[in-house]
């Protein structure tokens, strides 16, 4: 392999061949674990090298192609085309269950659109998160609507088109009003049995049960 | 540098026999083995290694052997086995073959030990071959800078329109929120509405509305009566199958009723 | 980024130029320090595209160049031209030195792959040490083969793929000398005459060796 006849690069006095010289440059920016510097591609290369011009034809080269000779900062490196970044990348997808203060600030909007935070929080009884509001927002189910013309001009929430698709709702007036909910099982206005044994630590144990329950309804 | 140019100490042997006996006089572990020790021993007779003459090696083997003895070279087992092995062949190299004992002849058992020497030394020819290409890290390379690749984690919330409506519903009976729960004390099986049916079909003889065989104190409560009905219904069909009892509804959603089946003997 | 026009890349139906899916192949290529097989690419690239005639002209395009496209088993990758290595003497990774016993050991599993440890051991004359073998595990030289299908159902070893990268080897029918050795008959599992008088399952053994052996010969 290393027998082969490329005389100038054995000569003592002559440079290689610019061919040559750019096959050197093309060996060592593959190769080297960090941008190579001109003065680097000089030292390492024979004597009497043109690293520089060298570089030059390189780029040409590669002009186009899949891979790019770039300047980074005063040295050189292999990228890969911008245009083809995307390749590099894997998009792993994760579907995940919209959490319980997510939901339910969601159910109010669409309950009561359109509403302020205020009022979202009168309603649930707790703060707001503000990361909350911002992943309903990113998943674009809710949007801003129009100011609420009381003091402090409060902004209010509305659910968004892409919300009544993704339920496969015409309007959010088709959404099921309480009495739906009763009928389907969902409000039971009788007081919780286990209320009534004087034991309180159900709320964990409701999410549980909700949990649960929604598997079973799911598919 | 120095040692070589100084002149050679008067020896009644020849460097090169001085050599040969140093090559037997080296510990055995300096050797990979009998086999080992073989081969390096074949090599001597500077043939093919498929003309060698197994006897003159097991010859020399033994010599070894003997030689190592009275140095008091400790000698490992497989040395010794391999010496008892050579002076089997050797007999039976130099006895004209036994007509009654069978098993293989002196010929084929040499034949096998030169061709593991033969195998042996091509193995370590092919390692040399092997360790003495291109190696990446050393005359090539690979990608110095690799570029990571992104591994985006895309994480997709999603939520049903049951999960929206429970969300709702849990808020609005915030106070009376009582988990849904399939209670099994409310629920009414067929095989229980076949078995009261069954006791009640007799009674049947005009058309009965199919409430009126809804199970005592299941008719108040929503989910109760629910499952009392659907129960109902679906043991009255079973019953229905069987031969046991007509059934019929007027109109949509007008009451359903049963009726005995009238039979022959009755 | 992934605003260019490159029309046939978004489009359902059909795969992108050819020139374009040489330069992916390219890119991907190009981005990891590992082999990539054609599967990988595939996966990688848009629908419809055809990564082995891509790198086909990619292979030719590279020729003579300062690197170059390689084949490693079913996958692919760009290695530095061996003529230029010393070019690299800072790249140059301390392989741990291997003793005469693990090179031996390597070299018998690489040209009778799959190879029990007895078979080795009868090979080389003595035993092998587990030391040996765990160093050539440990440097993902050699790998667990299937079990031999016979008395005790011994394993096997074969090499891997970082095998064949690290000794530039297309595949392992491209182990130097592998003919040779064949037509001498230097490979076949050749039992003693000794222990053929009594035993029989050495005939199994054997048998299966000489199927082992031509897998190698497959593809």
């Amino acid at each position: 392999m290393s027998d082969t006849d490329n005389a100038p690069r054995d000569s003592l006095f002559e440079p290689p061949a610019m061919a040559e010289q750019e096959r050197m440059v093309e060996a060592i920016l593959f190769a080297t674990a960090d941008p190579v510097t001109v003065k680097e591609l000089g030292d390492r290369m024979p004597h009497g090298s043109d690293p520089a011009e060298a570089l030059v034809s390189l780029r040409k080269r590669y002009e186009g192609r899949g891979v790019q000779v770039v300047r980074v900062g005063d040295a050189w490196a292999f990228r890969t085309a911008a245009d083809l970044g995307y390749l590099m990348q894997r998009e792993v997808t994760e579907t995940r269950k919209l959490s319980r203060a997510a939901v339910e600030t969601l159910a109010i909007i669409a309950y009561h659109q359109p509403v302020t935070r205020a009022e979202i929080e009168e309603i649930r009884g707790v703060a707001v998160s503000r990361g909350t509001v911002d992943q309903l927002l990113e998943m674009d189910w809710i949007r801003f609507g129009r100011r609420r013309m009381t003091p402090g001009r409060p902004v209010t929430f509305v659910v968004t088109q892409a919300f009544l698709d993704h339920f496969g709702l015409e309007s959010a007036r088709d959404l099921p009003g309480l009495a739906d909910l009763r009928a389907a099982g969902l409000l039971d206005n009788r007081p919780s049995p286990l209320a009534a044994t004087g034991q309180d630590e159900d709320d964990a144990d409701a999410l549980e049960a909700g949990e649960g329950q929604s598997e079973l309804f799911e598919d | 540098m120095a040692e070589d140019l100084e002149p050679e100490p008067q020896e009644p042997i020849s460097v090169a026999d001085r050599m040969a006996a140093e090559a037997l006089v080296v510990d055995v572990d300096g050797f990979e083995g009998p086999l080992d020790l073989l081969l390096n021993m074949a090599r001597t007779q500077k043939v093919d290694l498929r003309q060698i003459s197994v006897l003159a090696l097991a010859q020399q083997y033994l010599a070894f052997v003997d030689k190592a003895k009275t140095l008091r070279i400790e000698l490992a087992a497989d040395y010794l086995v391999m010496a008892a092995w050579l002076a089997f062949l050797k007999s039976r190299l130099l006895l004209p073959p036994d007509p009654e004992e069978d098993g293989p002849s002196g010929e084929e058992l040499a034949a096998h030990l030169a061709y593991q020497l033969e195998r042996l030394q091509a193995m370590r020819e092919a390692a040399a071959k092997l360790m003495a290409r291109d190696q990446m890290g050393r005359d090539f390379f690979a990608r110095g800078l690799p570029e990571e690749m992104e591994r985006t984690r895309k994480v997709v919330y999603t939520a049903t329109l049951l999960d929206l409506m429970q969300g709702y519903a849990r808020l609005r009976t915030r106070d009376e929120f009582r988990p849904f729960v399939m209670d099994r004390d409310k629920v009414f099986t067929m095989e229980q509405a076949l078995e009261r049916m069954r006791g009640m079909i007799g009674f049947a003889g005009t058309w009965t509305d199919i409430s009126s065989y809804l199970p005592v104190g299941w008719g108040e409560e929503e989910g109760m009566w629910r499952s009392a009905t659907a129960a109902t219904f679906a043991a009255s069909l079973q019953l229905v199958k069987e031969g046991h009892l007509e059934i019929r509804q007027e109109d949509l959603f007008a009451p359903i009723q049963l009726r005995r089946t009238e039979t022959r003997d009755e």
